[in-house]
């Protein structure tokens, strides 16, 4: 049974998950049987520099943050891709790494398109 | 820097009919001031600060004084037609008697703005304004469209002395919660009894425990 | 399990200890104070956690700016009627187990300004308060030692049994009801429950 | 008593906060940056509209620090008032004292010592400089590098507060100067202490500047926010940095020319453009200005009394009558407007407060700017809560 390659991993798995929700497991058996739960309506006021909050903050807001988010949330996935590459490129062949920098560069051509467009400068 | 006379006499020749008084300070200090009318009081803070000479375009300071009312006793000489007899005849007779009498000089309150001129870096000139009296006639007109700077301490007047300022863009409280009542700057003003216990209570600390006292058996003994 | 096998133990580099007391030591380790400063005790507050008081020895170097993050309010400087609903709100909206630390005479009593109109004599009043420092300010060493009396009350905390603390026990007072600004003062001038203020032995006074 | 219209929204005057109209893209938000804030260096509370990022009413809200201080003067001698003087400004108790002082001197008619002039002026400069170091140092806090840069502020401030400690018995509130002059003559060692610690400063100065003047950061933030225009600045009262970094010369420590001024030489800084990079340039410049002024007067103090032997301490009756003195301090101008009656207590005891008044025009400076910035323009008007509410 131990002799598959991939047990080693497993077992490096499982030992990652319950050092993981160990804890959490424990804290939350600890809320249940413990602490009582004590919620009261001051307690869950929404919390505005100490004063009662008065109005809405479900407001219909500008596009400008929606447009911001959206450029920040490619990036952000693409440096995830990034990532493992980053780590293994040295051994690749030059293929693969003309693949990332096709992929690369095409996410930057649309950072560009959005620069020109004006979408970064805040209004 | 042109004396208190000095400025008297140009405020009336450019405001024809500006009610000028002068009130004389009598500590060393010698910061003479002026009482104006508050009917001409505009028209004299423009000129004041518009005037070429004098150029008074910084008001520093503005202060509320309260002036209760005054219980004075004066001596005050009463002639009486007495009944007399002077040598066996029956006669009416005038007679000077000395008689103190009490008589209460109504209070007011009183708004003091101190003004100087940055373009002519000169000294201070006083201005003082008084309401007609302390209850309901209270009002007085406002400098923040003439010196943008009285517009939160004419707030803080009307907070805690309760001068109206007519004219005033957003009189709020500005010290006080919006729901207070009272005028806590006044000389006459009575604390709320939130009176604690004070372990060693002595003179008017010991008077305000046995009130508060009294406050709770009454309070007590009512339920 | 007697003091010294313990400590012979520990010599060894085995940690024999109980579950109350590894609860309390990482509980008083990392008190996160809120970012609550009120008025000149805030300044000797912020000079405490500068670099030549350093509060960050004592696990409490992360200042929260929201309730729901902290669970130590220092409440350094003098408690106005117009600002105690909302010091009442704040402590409220903290969640439990939260402490309190009444920093300088004003937030014990009223301080110099107690005569003031506009002065509550004390939070006391309307929040229970684990540690008091006097002083006008109090010097940063003072509020250091503060926080040496807050750990070691927490490390002498009981999780069951009759004294355990408040956040543990169900029917101890949760909510500290918020006072309303009246026409001349706060309504109602204290809080049920926690002022006058049970002290062990001596009943209440008042 | 009628009450009038109190919630009246338009503004007529010209010297009035100009309405600014939203562009009608998304809803308005109303937000308070309430009493409990991080960046109100107190409990400061404004209630904003917001239009997205950008500001469209902004509204002060004062009072949750207002300790009465004036109500307790009255009730008190003119000597009891001076340990609550150093509770107004509560970074600079000095030269709240000596405004008192200066004050009561000036109702009273008392001369002060030659030695007290100059002990008045280090430990004033001496609380200028702790003052803009703090100041600067909360710049950049609230600008986001939390932490490391106001370490280099408090710093100094620590030498310099333990200088007063040892002078006059307590960091920060130090209740050192009388009606006459001062309470304990400084000693050699303490003036040799001093002049190390003077000495050192400059190098302080240019790291901070160092750290202002390189960072593109805090030069694109900073430079353009919050446009104080000259003369909205003199009309709305506004004293002290303020001011002088909208390019109008007014200094106190020049015009009144109080206590023994005009034997030191040294400049006034003026700023262009009076926007929050001109504000803290200009804190920068006058803490050099400041420690001119020190390195001279700790070289010529002369020896003599610290106290004018003539001077009452018990039962101190001031003649009636009324004054107003004023001094520079740190925030701008402090004066104290005192009317006697002739009793051992003040008939009426009134402060000038520099920072309440200079936040006259804070809707001014703060309308059409984003919200982020509306902390900057608050930390650079430098306002501190125990003085705007008393």
């Amino acid at each position: 049974m131990s002799s598959s390659p991939y047990f080693s991993l497993a077992v490096l798995f499982v030992a990652a998950l319950a050092f993981g929700l160990g804890p959490l497991g424990l804290a939350w058996l600890w809320a249940r049987f413990y602490s009582p739960r004590k919620p009261n309506p001051t307690k869950n006021s929404i919390y505005e520099c100490g004063l009662v909050s008065k109005g809405d903050a479900w407001v219909r807001f500008r596009p400008a943050y929606y447009l911001y988010a959206i450029i920040f949330l490619i990036f952000d996935v693409e440096a995830v891709f990034l990532l493992p590459f980053a780590v293994a490129f040295s051994g690749l062949s030059a293929a693969a790494c003309i693949a990332m920098l096709v992929f690369v560069l095409l996410l930057v051509e649309g950072l560009a398109w959005a620069w020109a467009k004006g979408i970064l400068t805040w209004a | 820097m042109k004396t208190v006379e000095e400025i008297k006499a140009a405020i009336e020749a450019a405001v024809p009919g500006a009610g000028v008084e002068i009130v004389l300070n009598p500590g060393p200090a010698a910061q003479h001031s002026l009482r104006l009318a508050p009917e001409s009081a505009l028209a004299v803070a423009t000129f004041l600060r518009d005037d070429a000479d004098l150029a008074l375009d910084h008001l520093s300071n503005v202060t509320g004084v309260d002036w209760p009312d005054k219980e004075i006793a004066e001596k005050v000489k009463v002639t009486r037609t007495v009944a007399k007899t002077v040598d066996g005849v029956e006669q009416q007779v005038e007679e000077t008697v000395e008689e103190t009498r009490k008589r209460v000089e109504p209070g007011c309150l009183e708004v003091v703005y101190h003004l100087f001129s940055v373009a002519k870096k000169h000294g201070p000139v006083v201005l003082r304004m008084r309401t007609e009296n302390r209850s309901d006639r209270v009002e007085l007109p406002s400098m923040t469209h003439i010196w943008r700077s009285a517009d939160f301490q004419e707030r803080e007047i009307f907070d805690l002395y309760g001068v109206v300022f007519k004219g005033h863009p957003d009189l709020r409280r500005l010290l006080m919660w919006d729901e207070f009542k009272d005028h806590p700057m006044r000389k006459d003003y009575v604390e709320p009894d939130d009176y604690e216990y004070e372990p060693t209570p002595h003179d008017h600390v010991l008077a305000r425990a046995q009130e508060h006292q009294k406050k709770i058996e009454a309070a007590g003994n009512k339920e | 399990m007697d003091e010294n096998l313990k400590i012979e133990l520990g010599k060894q580099g085995i940690v024999v200890t109980t579950l109350q007391e590894l609860y309390n030591w990482g509980r008083r380790s990392s008190v996160w104070p809120m970012n609550f400063g009120l008025a000149c005790c805030a300044i000797e507050m912020i000079a405490t956690t500068m670099a030549r008081y350093d509060l960050a020895r004592f696990g409490a170097e992360v200042f929260r700016p929201s309730p729901r993050q902290a669970d130590l309010m220092i409440i350094s400087g003098t408690v106005t009627k117009k600002m105690a609903p909302q010091v009442v709100r704040l402590y409220n909206q903290m969640a439990e187990p939260r402490y309190v630390i009444a920093m300088g005479a004003c937030a014990i009593s009223g301080g110099p300004f107690k005569q003031g109109y506009n002065v509550l004599k004390g939070i006391d009043r309307y929040i229970p308060v684990d540690v008091h420092i006097p002083g006008c300010p109090p010097r940063p060493e003072a509020l250091l030692q503060a926080f040496i009396a807050l750990q070691k009350k927490i490390d002498g905390q009981h999780l069951t049994g009759e004294d355990r603390p408040r956040f543990l026990d169900a029917e101890a007072q949760g909510e500290f009801p918020v006072p309303e600004q009246g026409e001349h003062d706060l309504v109602p001038t204290s809080n049920k429950g926690v002022w006058p203020i049970k002290i062990q032995g001596l009943g209440t006074r008042d | 008593m009628n009450v009038v219209d109190t919630k009246s929204e338009k503004h007529e005057g010209w010297n009035l906060p100009p309405a600014v109209a939203p562009d009608g893209e998304g809803e308005l938000l109303e937000v308070s940056m309430g009493p409990h804030h991080p960046s109100t260096h107190g409990v400061f509370r404004m209630d904003v509209t917001l239009d997205g990022e950008r500001v469209i009413r902004l509204k002060p809200v004062f009072g949750y620090l207002h300790r009465n201080h004036e109500k307790l003067a009255e009730g008190q001698t003119y000597l009891a008032s001076i340990p609550y003087t150093d509770r107004l400004d509560y970074i600079c108790s000095l030269t709240n004292n000596w405004a008192y002082a200066l004050a009561v001197e000036k109702l009273a008619g008392q001369e002060v010592p030659e030695r007290a002039e100059y002990v008045r002026v280090i430990l004033g400069e001496l609380t200028r400089v702790q003052n803009h170091a703090l100041a600067v140092g909360f710049l950049l806090q609230d600008m986001g590098a939390s932490g490391t840069p106001l370490m280099y502020g408090f710093r100094e401030r620590e030498e310099i507060l333990d200088l007063f400690e040892t002078l006059t018995g307590s960091r920060m509130m130090c209740n050192y100067m009388r009606f006459g002059g001062c309470r304990v003559d400084p000693t050699a060692e303490w003036l040799e202490r001093a002049r190390k610690i003077v000495a050192k400063l400059p190098k302080f100065v240019d790291e901070f500047e160092a750290l202002l003047i390189g960072n593109e950061i805090l030069i694109a933030r900073t430079q353009g926010t919050g446009i104080l225009p000259p003369d909205l600045a003199v009309n709305a009262g506004v004293t002290g940095p303020v001011l002088r970094a909208s390019g109008v010369n007014y200094d106190l420590r020049k015009v009144d020319r109080y206590s023994i001024y005009d034997r030191f030489d040294f400049k006034v800084p003026l700023g262009e453009h009076g926007d929050v990079y001109d504000r803290f340039m200009i804190r920068l410049l006058e803490l050099r200005q400041s420690l001119r002024i020190l390195e001279q007067a700790l070289k010529d103090i002369p020896g003599g009394p610290v106290m004018d032997p003539k001077a009452k301490i018990r039962n101190f009756r001031p003649k009636p009558g009324e004054a107003y003195g004023r001094i520079e301090a740190p925030k701008g101008e402090l004066g104290f407007y005192l009317i006697s009656d002739g009793g051992p207590n003040p008939y009426r005891y009134r402060v000038r407060p520099p920072s309440l008044i200079n936040l006259t025009i804070l809707e001014d400076m703060c309308l059409g700017q984003n919200v982020a910035d509306v902390v900057l323009i608050l930390g650079s008007v430098d306002i501190v809560l125990g003085e705007v509410d008393r």
